[in-house]
This record gives C-alpha cells, structure tokens and sequence, in this order.
C-alpha cells in the first residue's frame, strides 16, 4: 500500500557528528499485498474462530460475558484512541475516568485503595503478594510462605514464586470447600499470607473465608483475594467485608470488557487503607478546586455553568509504592471500557448481573444433575465443575468437549480445577437466554448418549468442521512457530 | 493512492500475455483524440492527508493540538494508522473470543498469532516470538529473568546496560527483579563512544549473567551492537537487545547480529496511542531457549486428515501446568494488540514499512539539524538517532516552560525530561514520525525561534 | 441498563425449577450481615446519557448544538440509534454484497429483507411491503402511479389529498407525475375539521381513482382515518396512507383502518440523519396488488432439500424482465438502510418501540403547552400531534430572525416555514423525541420567552 | 432493551384542543431480544452472504470492486452522521463536498452540468428523460420516441415509459456493436433522442457514437449515455467528448461506495451547458466571499490563516428544474464516499483504475477463450460476455453459475444482455490479484471440464453450501412475503 504513503519530502540527510551509522538492512521478506487482498485474508480468519457473538462459549472460570457494543463506540472516539500519555492536556480527563472506576472498584470491594495499573489478573497478584512481601518487610519480618489451596488458579503459586517467596498447598476439604481446621494446621509465623479464590474454581462459596482471615490476621499474616469470580459476588458480596486485605479484579471477566484471543485485559489491584501507599502506581487522585463548571454530570441532563467547586484529577505515585509494574497508566482502554460497563449498568445493574450468573448456573447444574453429576454439594455460584461421567466408556473429557463444537457451541473449560479428575467446569454466564442454557443442556445430554452408544463418534470429534482434531503432541515434539518466508 | 490488485510486475505478465507493448494499446479501438491525456498533478491524496482535510472542514475537530504539530515520543509513539487495520481489528470474531483453548474452533486467532509470530520473527530476524506479552517493559523485565534463570552460576549476578533505557523501563525491571540480589552496570553514557569502549568496559566485568543493548535508546541513540554481544557470549553471558520494531526496517536486527533475546514495545505497529495503553510487548529468543520463553506460542501442526493447522504449543512451561515452576506467572497476553501489528505489517509490507521508516528517519535528521542551528541550542545524543533526538536549550531556558508556551502556539513540542529527573531542566525529547510533516516541522523550528528569543524568568 | 440475556418470565421460570421463592435465596449460604443491600438509586444510565457525558468531558465535542437541543424535524428526525445497530448494520459481509441474485450464496441479505418485510408488514398491519424504496417521498410517488395504473376508469384522474403534504413530497410528486395528467384535490385544511367534513368533500369528488390521508401530516397532526377510507372505497377508489413508522407504534396502523397502499419515510428507525441520505422509502400494499407493487420482494421458498430458504420473488414485474412494461423502472434499493430498520426494531423490540412512541409523544404534547402559553404564540394544529407541531409567533416576530437568536444560545429551534412558504413568516415547526431531554424543552421554552421577551425590528 | 432507554419524564398529558386524539394502538407482535441475542442473530445472517470483502464477486454489470475501508471511516464521522438536513450551519460544509464531487463529475465526463439529487441509476435515468422530454417541449416540439439498442439494461426502456415517453428497439450489429445505419434507418423527427451504454453491456467500445450523436443532433434530438459501464472509461475518455448530452453515473460502480443487498446507490446527472438549468435540483454552488481563510487545503500541509478570498458554497434549484426527484440533498452519505474515492485516488488513480479494469478483463477474456469463447469480437473493455458452452450437454447458466459458489467465487451476471444466449457476463475488476484471475479461470475450466464428463453434478449445485439449490418456481407460485408472528 505504498501509494497511500507519504512521500519523503526531506533531503536523505544524516546528522550525526559522533559515531557512524549503523549498518542499513538489505532484506526484508514482509510481502506486499493489496488492501482486498489483506482485508479478505482476515475477513477469513475471523470467520475460523469460534465468538461470543457467534455462540455460547461456557468456558467455567474465563466468563465469556457479552462485550456491550456501546462499550466500544465510546472507546472508538478518537479523544481517547489519540492522546499520548504525556500529553499535559490530556492529563486531567484521563485521570477523571481512572479515577471514576478507582471509586466503584472501592464501592464493590469494599476496600479503599485502588490501583488500576496492572495489565492483567496475573500482573495484579504479582503485585499484591509484592505488596505482602514488602508490608512484612517493613515490620521486620522475613516470612515467606504463602498459603494456597489445592484449587487455586496457576497463576497463584506462580506469582507467588515471581516474588520470591514460597507457596505451600492446602486440601480443599470434603464439600469442595477451604476448611478452617486446615488452615489452622499449617497456620504459623513463617505464613506472609494466605490466597483464596471466593468462590472458589469449584463455583463454590468459602463460608469460612471470614474465620480463615480472622485467624491468618491473628498470626500477623495478610490475606490476599483472587478475584477471578468476582463476578459472582460484585454488588453482593464485598470481599474487604470478609476479610480480604488485598485483592486483583480481572476486568474482562467481571466488567464485560473484550478479551479477544486471550487479551489485552487489566488487572486492577484493590488493598485496605493500610495498605494503600504501598500500591503499584501512578494512581488517579483528586482534589478540589473551585471553578465555573462546563463538565456535564451524568444523570443530570442540564448543563447550566453555575460556579462553584469541583474536583481535578491527576496522576500520583503512592508514597511507599512497590514500584511501577508496568509503563504509563496500565490499559487505559481497558479501564475506560470497564468504566462504561459500570455506568451503564448503575451499581444495581452489576448486582443484578451476579444473582442471574449464580441462577443461571445453579438453572443449568440442576437441569444436568441426571447426565452430569456435579463434583461437590448441592448448589454453587456462577460456575460448577462435573467429572466427565464417560469416562468407564474410555472417552475422554477432552472428547466430549471436541463433539461439543461439532454442534456449534464451545466446550467448557476442561481439566481443571486439577483436584476434580477430568472436570468438565461450565460457566453459562448471565448473558445467556433460558432458551440458550436449554440448548446446552440438550447438546450435552446428546453427547452423553452417544458416548454410551458409540465412543468413537465422540473420540473422532470433531467432524463437522473445517479441520479435525489436531496433533497437540506434534506440536511439542516439533515445534514450528513460525513460517519461512521465501527471500 | 490506488486499490488496485495488481501489482505492476503481474501487470508486465499481462500485457506480454496479451502481446501488448503499452497499456494504451488496450484502447486502440478509440480513436486517439477522443482520449485525453492524464492529468500528471493529481495522483490523489493519502489517506493521512484526507483526515487532515476532514477535521479541518470541521472547524473544532477536537479542540486540540493537530496531529502533525504532536512531536511527543518517549515510548509511544504518533504514528499513521491505516483506517483498514482499524476496520479489521474490530472484527468481533477477534475480539469476542477468547484464549485458544479448543483450536479447532480458534483456527482464526491461532493463525493471526503464527502469522505474527512469523512476520515479527522475520523483522527481527529471531527464531521464536512469543505469542506477546503486556508491553516494551514488562517484556524486558521477563527477558532478563529468563536470563537470570539460565545464569552460568550462583555468583554470577552481574547485568550490563549499554545505552539509556526509558526510566519507567528501569522502574518496572526494579520491580519485577526486586528480589533477584541482580547487580544492574550501566555503561556510563557520554555523548559520544565507541564499540571498542564498551568491549573494554564489558571486560571489566567479572560475574556477568548477561548484557543487554538498548537500540535505538531512550533518546533515539543506535548504535551496531555485534561487537559488543561477541564481548557478552564470550563472558559466558547471554546477549539481550531492547529495541523498536520499526528501526528494524531501517538497520540491521538483532537477530543478525547475535541477540539471544530480544525485547521491544510494539506500540508504533497499528496501536493507537491511547494514553499509554493497551499496548504491545515483543518477546523473542533463539530456539534453544525457548524452554526459558514465558507467554503463550503458536505453534504449528496437522489434523486427523492431515490437514494443516495451528495450536497453542509448549504449554507446559506455563503457570496453568507447571505453577511455582512455571517460566513465569503470565496468564493473559496482548492477543488483540499482537492482531493489530499483524494487520499493520500485512497492510504495509515491506515497501510500506520501509517508507514509514525513512520518513521518520530522515526526518528526525532534518529538524534535529535545524533545531541545533538555533543559538544556543544542542543536540544532545549527536550519534545516529532513529524517529527521536533530544535537545538541551539554551543556559537559563526551562524546556518544561517553553514547552507549556509552544503548547499554547499548537505544538506538543516533545517531553521535557525535568519530568524524569527533576535535574534534567534544559532537556527536551522530540519524537518525528511520519504524521509531523515538512511544514509542521519547519512551523516548530519558527516557534522555537520565537520562544527563545524572548528570554524567560 | 442491563445487558441479561433471560427475561423477567424466564427468570420465575427458573426459580420455580430450582424451588426457590427469591433470588435471594440463591445466597443463603452466605450470612446475611455479609450480603450488601442493594444501592437503590444507581440503576446505571442510558446510552444517550453516556454518550452526552463523554462529549461533554472532551471540552469541544464537535463544536456545535448539542443533541438534547435540536428540535428540528420536518420529515428526518433527530432519533437515538443504539451503538448495536450502528455495530452491525457496518459488518461487511452485508455492505459488500450485492443484490441476491444467486440466492444460495445471500441468505444473509435475504433473511434480512425477508424479517424487514415482517417486521414493517407488522407495524403497519399491511400484507406485503417492499424490499425498500429510496425515500418516503419517492415511495409516496410510486403509491401514486400504482393506484393510477389500476384506476376504474380513463376519466378517473382526481386524487383527493388529506392532510398537509411536505412541500418538498408534493414538489416529488409532480415530478414522478408530471405527464399523468392527474387533478389532485386537496381537502383544505383548517386547523380543525371533522372526519365528516372530510367524507363530505369526497362526495363531491367525481372521478376519484384515489384517496391519500396523511397521518401524521407535516405538521404532526394526527387522525383516525377509518371513515375516510371507506367513503374512498365507496368511490371505487384506492385508499392510500402516508404515515410515520414510529407513528404506527402508537396509534392504530393503517392495515386496520383500511389502507389498500401504504407510503412512509423510515429514518427514524436507526438511519442517520446524514444530512437528508440515505433514507428509507418504506411502501406497502394488500396482497391484491402485489402485481402491482414497484421494487423488489424477498419471498420463502425451499431448497432441493426440503430446507427453507429465501429468494427475490415476483421478478417479472421489474424492469429487468419486463423492460418498458414493467410496474417501474427502480432496481436499486435501500437494502442495507432496510437492515438498519430491521435492526433498531429487533433491538428496541415492541417494547422500546413503545417506550421511545411514548417519550416523543408526551414530550411533544409538554412543550407545544408551555410554548403555546407564552403570550401571543398560538399552536397551528391543536388536534393531536405526534412527535411534532407547529407553532404561530406573536405579530412582528420572523420565525427565521428567531431561530437564527436561538441558535446563537445554543438551540436547533425548529424550521421556520418560510423556508418552503416566504409567506409563512411567523410558523415554526418545531419536533421532539427521545434525545430531547425534559430539561432541555425547559430551557427552550426559557429562551423563547426570553427571546419573544425583546421585540423584533 | 427496554432498560437501556430513557423513562418518561412529563405528564401523559395530551394537548389537543380540537379533534380528540386518535385509537390507542393495543396490539404489537415484534419481539423483544437481548443485545446478544440480536448481535448473534445478525452475524450469523452475516456469515450466510458471499462478500466482496469474502471472495471474487464477478458480477458483470453490477462492478463488485474492493469499497476502501477509509471511506467508510470518513462517513462515519460524528458530524456527517449527525447533520440535519435543514441545519444552517450545516449548508455550507455539506454544499462544499457536494460541490468538490460536482467539480470531478464534470471533469471526469467532461459535461458541466451536474446534479447529485438522483438517488439511484433509474432515477438519474428517469431525470435525464424528463430533462429530454422538457426540452423538447420547450422547442415547441411533442417527440414521443426514443432509440434504444437491445443490448440497454431494461431500465432504460422501463425509464423511458415511466417519463411517458414511447421506447423503440434498435438491434446491436453483427460485432456487438450499434451501427450508424442502423440508427439512421429510424431517424425521423419524432425521435426525442436516443440512449447508448458505452461501452456496452457486451462490455464493447460503441466506435461509430460519435457519429450516431451527429446524426441525432442533427435531427433536432439528444443523445443519453447511460453510465453504468463508464468505470471501463473514467479518466481516459470523456462522454460529453462522444456526443453525449446526458448521462447518468452510478456512484458505487465507479466509485466503489457499498451498495450491500442492492443499495444504497446515487444516480448522479451530467448534462451540457445548455440543458443544465433543466437539471432536478437542489444543486451545490458556490460564490467568492473575501475571508481570513481556516479551512484546509487538500495536499497542502500548512495551514496559515492568511488573509484572503474563498469559495463559499450553498444550495439552489436550477431555474427551469425539471423538479425535485427526492427529498433533501440526494443520498448524501454515498456521495461523500465517492467524493473521498476520487480524492484519495486523484483523476490520475481514476484513470489507472479504469485501465487495470480493462487489461483484467482482457486477460481473463483471453485466458478463458479455449473453454469459454466470448460472444463477440477479439477484445473487450471492463467485462465480456460468453454464450453458455456447455448448452448440448443440457446444462443451464445457471447450473454453471450455482457450481461455481461451490467454489467458493460468486457467480457471474446470468442471461444477460438478453442478446446473447444463455450468457454468462464476466467482469473482474481493477481490485483483483493476477492469483485471483487465474482462480477464477481455473474454477471455470474445471467446472466446463465437469460438465462434459458428468453434467447432473452442475444441474444439483450447489453442493457445498448450508442450503441447496433454492426453489424459485415454488417463491412465485405460492408467495409468502412475510412471517406471521404469533399474538
């Protein structure tokens, strides 16, 4: 697309006065294609991928969400989309929207301190158990280990080792549920803090998440929520309220913010005041400042440019702030989206989206109750995890999940959580219909019935579409991660 | 400006298909003064200049600085986005489905990622890409872990750093290394040094781990760097480049000149600036490293029937598999923003990427070299620079001043670097790329004539 | 605002099943002193509130009006189109597809015309309507030369006209018949009339082959029509209706008060207003004169399968096929602003229809009492109005100087009729929908009398 | 989506003094969905179309080229969409793009008269014709008759009877071309004027126009070009330099605006000097003021508020306008995309475009002839037309037409020009790859390869699609236009 370039309308002039210039580059094998001819290549690829706008995509513990339209129009404005973080100019508007989902993170959570630059859930608990790290330091303890159920998310002993400290596992107790008496057990001054996903990876709710904290705060330890199921409790349930000192929320996840292909997402970081100078920074602060208003306010559709005070926003590092994780001000897309999501949806949009994901679960866990027999107790939250009930007829978990997209819905998350043995983890979501929570109630009942009738229509998975199952085991053994472009 | 689906050596084949010798010979039929000769002076606008025009028919476009007087870099750079890649790259079949996790029905997102991972491998010239990561930073900050986690032995903790790193880089590697006990050397910069310099410093180092070469710097410095990671590996270190995708148009890449990791923001690849992210960050190694490699890989393989096809490949160095041991505790990527740099290098290819890179190059060169004419004024990295350069104003003169009454004449004339270092009053960085036209260029060096003259407080 | 995919019914639906007699319970595992009670007052905020929230945060949003303060109408109005419609009537695979004619590879497009089809035949009760006209103007024309070319008799050349006809319709309308020697009757219209006035006239009309009501007519004024229609059919004439989609949502739809043909402009039904085009001619008619019908038709059919599909139906009464014998020449449609309509129906839904009917509605009816009360200004149609009047000013008042005063304050007023009428000095026409806020009538209403306050020269 | 729009906030008073207010409607059947629901709805429709932006789309005639991305992108700025059209401060900036399209119409055709109002090919058509009959009649004369080869499109004739005035055939010659003598044999003066495709819908240069528009000049009548093939033509011959007094543009053909499911089109008129106050109006004209200059330059960089004089622009009805053909300013979203194609392409691109489209043509043509042999002549323009080879075997155009979306490339314009029997009318376009050309020819020799040997795997096509060959046959006999959706 050359011709739809600029020319070069400067002399091809060097202006260097010390060292050389480095050597110029002979060959690039990036080819040139028309613009139709780009478009219809990935016009192509988009039709290959299974979406939410195409399909139901229940994967348990992702939270395939719908991704509001107007979420995107607003992020589309051209404002947004062409400031540069340094911009002086800009600095005021944009630390006005972080601010804006800073205030609601603390309204849902419970908790006050608020840092919204971590770029994903991961980067959020690298950053909180860098805060436990350096909380404990400064009280002149060395502690190191990190308490982590058996069914947490990989990310939590990862994050833990990142930082340098060391994670130790607990059994999830008989009811699919983290056990006092266990906690108790390993409980003892060598503990920095304790993780815990509430509810947990099994869609379950941790009752005695609020003793656990009591008792892990007792021994001078902090406790750390994972909020990667937030989205079952926000507007209901305020994890500060539990007991949770510190806690990472996955926008995406719980905000309805795109995810596409595994990102871009944000991991906003929440703490008590205690721990709130201690934060991954900048963070968005405001003061007040008096001022003939022209800024609108939402909710009230006049615009009459009374004076008076209001407030003014920029960006500050927290005082005593484990550092930057990551440069400028983390996703600011990300956040923007989120914060539109909030607002539209009011505080009791957000509590009304958690009671339909828990009911559109508990809807679907009962209805499947003959076919797929939950792993743990007799309800759950916004997801549930069943043992592939196929698995006397040698079908695989990862069968069912394949024949699944032959009928055009995706699979559920498969084989995890790691302590159910081969989990089928379903998360319908509260974006679906009751027609659609129908529709994978039958496909799956289908799919159980051929399993017993003929395992290998279910082995041979999938068959109707464009490619059949794929050699996962000849991608480790020869990995090929790139083509070789011809010179 | 033209969408046409040939491309001119096709249209050669053409025509000798035809046994034409001209394409006027297509209209031989129509007698020759019916047919009027083409109007030499209007090949049509790009499509940069069309917006330029649109926004100004609107008199308030947005009440702001207009794109070409934005001269702000420092990490995020104003570049030209193709309305194309803005079209593509809102494709809900991209951006509403998730993690691969069931390829069959990923094969669009699993093949956007090999084709990136191939195209960004290719300007590196780097055998693997990982499937991306946060941004520049965070990808540098994983590079040297991994090279930490590789390190010859116990005591070697030693980190060398040749050229300027951008200080938020520095701030986001302190963090995520805090723990390591890593010795981070910086080869004290000066306006001018050799290779040989650095050899010899490099020398003075008795327990390095590895070395890393920041090109085109903070301040838009390049340098050849081969010598310099010769001196690494024969230290037993491994050899680390931080640099910017586009400068790898323009001079020789890493991977040509021995780079065993390389890291880079992908931002100026089709990613809107919006203040400061999502963005994009590059991570690639050599194939024997790949084991070390934090982030998700594509890789390819077949189906049932042979066909072929893509997957998510070498899981098990990742958290959701090997957890305290994984390579790190990425989860999530970049995938949306690893799309958009496909579709950019796709739409512009090499001829177009190629141009890109000329034109803030040797643009960079022409205001740098106007600016420094001003009395007083000096350029402070007069060494090769690439799409940035940073200039000191003169004795007395507060760039963060003259940059808040240039902003009042309609220019973001650049960073005034008092905003990094409190001591740094007279440095100003200025970023040119190929939305800062001549005329923009030759405005700001008038503006800067005028706002030095009259002398501050 | 909520984005739940299941419906207040299937929610009891699902309690019932799970045996629970509230959602609470849902939570009873969780002690009550730990469940937070809900924040009754933030129910979230509206698209439109959004959207006006964010352009007031960027200082200039675009220089001009704001949208709660255009009151301008006069046949394209002022409407809240969703973020959804404007998402999906852009998807590619419908602006770049042609007209079907390989039905087999366009289902999309003819799914989407069949369900428009649906959905407007629905809206207005009426049998069969058109894959689309080019406007309601153009639509209105055609309804004429259908009703023409199947009049009784060669003498039957008189249409009686009820209801006041946008200047620039009547200017199409002659247009389209200019060699038809046509007599159109209009009913004259006072600013009150009975509907037996009206059949009264008709009488008096010989050689009725049709009758056209307007309703809503220019003004706004709104009519039951049934009586008139009869007394059209008694004649032997076609009964023809001009109406307003939106319209229809509130009152009783011309299918149930008779209309043989109906016309109506559909821009308010997602379409921008894009400064008057692309719009959408909406036409309709009974199934006994789909011969008749111009434009093309999306019928149902089945494949060799027994599947059910689509196709373009009734071809031979197009001109491809029938050439000069053909119902009229149209071929191009307004395909993908029928999309648009299909899509802001399917989105709103019967009841965002109804909601968004009401808002203009009852809006209009609160602003035309205020303005009215203001002294000296008299309301031209005090019969109901829908979404629109037209108001008198005070002696000495130009309806023109006024307007220009109040866009000086920041109000799109509505259209002076001297516009189309340099005698109508003192008449504006003045439209209200859902964007226009309570608050921003008030201020209108402030800003006249304000205005109104300081007599003219 | 009932919770997302605004509550009423007046009275449900109605304000009716006169006549009582009209029957409340009761009943309403249209469906309430999710946002979700409606997003997956429509792409999956969406997902059932062939594309240009999917596949080759070789409609002949109709000009499926690549529609760029930048002009969509344009048009989609705020303030074009949201623009009324009686807005004041409108007028000026809108006159202005409707002007800068006037200025490159006339350029381009090389006739000064233009009109954007027309909204589509048929309008402009219609429009021209009264414009004919107007002038006649102000000559004092009552010509009925208009000429018009039998290779027209059948708006041509099906105008002209609209218009009131009376269609006469005049066969094409033995090369696929009209013959001077030909027209001379019916030239009298009852002959209004004659309307010419050029080049024709056999995709043929019309050698002896100039000629035939002497003659009919001569007799008092004027010539029509029709312009809907002047995509083959744009940028290297001017119609009005051939003799031309009236012609019609098709926006979307030359100009590659989207014209998705059959339109939005515009239908642009071009006449001489002298018929054009006959012009259906408003048109855009524009007026020197003095001014300090704001406004941009296009392709001029600096912008620098020198003081000065410039253009000023509005709208008028041309004085003895044949009338308004619709309300408002024509459609002038599509005009202001043709606008940013010319702009973006320059005459230059415009003219490279018009060759690339031809030379395509050509290449294809000739490639094919040992499979598909043209109807006519050795050479073409934009598009060339092929009798049906495969007629002895019994298989119909249409049945090669529907093998062909089996491959994947939407099929050629089918049985038309009705001249030519059995036709297939093949037009690439300039926006096509050399791959892609010979894509096409490859599917088309396989396909005519199949024929031969198997002709009942064509008359089944399509095989590979959702749906199978529909029933055409059974939509006419037994019409149903619509669901009946239930109370």
């Amino acid at each position: 697309m050359l011709s739809n370039l600029p020319e070069l309308d400067v002399p091809r002039d060097e202006y260097t006065q010390g060292k050389g210039v480095p050597k110029k580059r002979r060959h690039l094998t990036i080819p040139d294609h028309s613009e139709l001819e780009v478009v219809r290549h990935f016009k192509g690829l988009g039709r290959a991928n299974f979406s939410i706008d195409d399909t139901m995509y229940p994967l348990g513990s992702c939270t395939m969400k719908y991704n509001p339209k107007i979420s995107e129009e607003v992020a589309g404005n051209s404002v947004f989309k062409n400031t540069h973080p340094y911009s002086e100019a800009g600095e005021e508007l944009h630390a006005r929207i972080v601010h804006g989902l800073q205030d609601f993170l603390v309204s849902l959570t419970g908790l006050p301190g608020v840092s919204l630059t971590p770029a994903a859930g991961a980067q959020g608990e690298l950053s909180g158990v860098l805060i436990i790290r350096e909380y404990q330091r400064q009280r002149g303890s060395s502690r190191q280990v990190m308490l982590i159920p058996d069914s947490a998310h990989g990310t939590n002993p990862a994050s833990v080792a990142m930082a340098g400290l060391v994670p130790k596992t607990i059994k999830t107790g008989p009811e699919g549920r983290l056990r006092l008496a266990d906690v108790l057990e390993v409980l003892d001054e060598s503990v920095a803090g304790i993780m815990v996903t509430n509810p947990n990876t099994l869609g379950i709710f941790e009752h005695e998440l609020p003793a656990i904290a009591e008792a892990v705060h007792e021994i001078g330890g902090l406790v750390y929520g994972d909020g990667a199921n937030f989205n079952a409790i926000a507007g209901i349930i305020r994890p500060g309220d539990l007991g949770v000192d510190i806690m990472h929320i996955n926008l995406h996840k719980t905000f309805g913010t795109p995810h596409g292909g595994g990102g871009p997402g944000a991991g906003p970081l929440c703490v008590t005041r205690e721990l709130a100078p201690f934060l991954p920074g900048p963070v968005a602060v405001s003061q007040t400042v008096s001022h003939k208003s022209t800024v609108t306010e939402l909710g009230n559709d006049s615009n009459d440019g009374r004076e008076g005070s209001r407030q003014s926003f920029r960006f500050v590092m927290p005082e005593r702030s484990v550092g930057r994780v990551r440069t400028f001000y983390g996703n600011f897309g990300i956040t923007l989206r989120a914060y539109v999501y909030i607002l539209v949806h009011g505080l009791n949009g957000i509590r009304r989206n958690s009671i339909q994901a828990v009911l559109n679960a508990n809807y679907l866990r009962k209805r499947l109750q003959p076919t797929l027999s939950p792993a743990f107790g007799d309800e759950c939250m916004h997801e549930f995890v069943c043992p592939n009930p196929l698995v006397t007829q040698g079908v695989h978990t990862i069968d069912i999940a394949k024949r699944m997209l032959d009928y055009g819905i995706h699979a559920p998350t498969v084989y995890f959580p790691l302590i159910v043995k081969e989990a089928l983890m379903i998360e319908p979501t509260e974006s679906e219909s009751l027609a659609q929570l129908d529709a994978l109630g039958e496909v799956l009942e289908k799919i159980v019935k051929e399993g017993l009738e003929n395992a290998e229509t279910l082995k041979r998975a999938p068959h109707n579409l464009p490619l059949g199952r794929l050699d996962e085991l000849l991608a480790n053994k020869k990995p090929v991660y790139r083509h070789r472009l011809g010179g | 400006m033209d969408f046409i689906g040939v491309n001119h050596d096709d249209k050669n084949r053409q025509l000798k298909f035809l046994g034409l010798d001209s394409e006027d010979a297509l209209f031989s039929s129509v007698p020759e003064q019916l047919r009027v000769s083409p109007a030499a002076d209007d090949n049509g606008v790009t499509e940069l200049q069309l917006r330029r025009f649109f926004s100004g028919l609107q008199k308030t476009p947005d009440g702001s600085i207009e794109q070409a007087r934005r001269f702000i870099g420092a990490g995020a750079y104003n570049h030209f986005i193709p309305a194309c890649v803005d079209a593509l790259a809102s494709d809900s079949s991209f951006t509403t489905a998730y993690t691969p996790y069931q390829p069959e029905a990923s094969q669009g997102t699993l093949q956007a990622l090999f084709e990136y991972q191939t195209f960004m491998g290719e300007l590196l010239m780097m055998d693997v890409v990982n499937a991306s990561h946060y941004d520049g930073g965070t990808a540098l900050a994983e590079a040297v872990r991994m090279a930490f986690a590789v390190r010859p032995g116990d005591d070697h903790r030693e980190f060398a750093i040749i050229g300027r790193l951008h200080p938020e880089i520095v701030e986001v590697l302190n963090t995520y290394c805090s723990h390591l006990e890593i010795r981070f050397c910086e080869f004290s910069q000066e306006d001018t040094f050799s290779t040989e310099e650095v050899v010899k410093w490099l020398q003075g180092l008795e327990y390095l781990f590895a070395g890393l070469v920041v090109s085109p710097d903070f301040y838009g410095s390049v340098i050849d760097y081969e010598d310099v990671g010769h001196e690494i590996h024969r230290k037993g270190g491994l050899f680390l480049v931080h640099t910017d995708p586009l400068s790898c148009v323009m001079f020789e890449p890493p991977g040509s000149q021995g780079a065993d990791i390389v890291s880079a923001e992908g931002q100026p690849f089709g990613i809107p600036l919006s203040y400061g992210g999502p963005y994009l960050g590059i991570l690639a190694c050599k194939e024997g490293l790949v084991r070390k490699l934090p982030g998700r890989l594509c890789g390819e393989t077949v189906d049932d029937r042979g066909q072929r096809g893509f997957v998510l490949t070498l899981s098990t160095r990742e958290q959701h598999i090997r957890r305290e041991r994984a390579t790190s505790n990425i989860c999530t990527n970049q995938g949306l923003m690893a799309l958009r740099a496909l579709l950019y290098m796709a739409w512009m290819g090499k001829s177009g990427l190629h141009r890109i890179a000329e034109l803030c190059y040797y643009r960079a060169n022409y205001l740098a070299r106007k600016l420094a004419a001003l009395p007083g004024v000096e350029l402070v990295n007069p060494g090769a620079f690439f799409r940035e350069f940073c200039i000191r104003l003169p004795r007395g003169c507060s760039a963060k001043n003259v940059t808040a009454r240039l902003t009042a004449q309609g220019f973001e004339a650049g960073v005034a670097l008092s905003r990094f270092d409190s001591g740094n009053t007279r440095e100003l960085l200025i970023a040119v790329t190929e939305v800062n036209t001549r005329e923009s260029m030759d405005a700001l060096v008038e503006a800067c004539t005028e706002v030095l003259g009259k002398k501050e407080g």
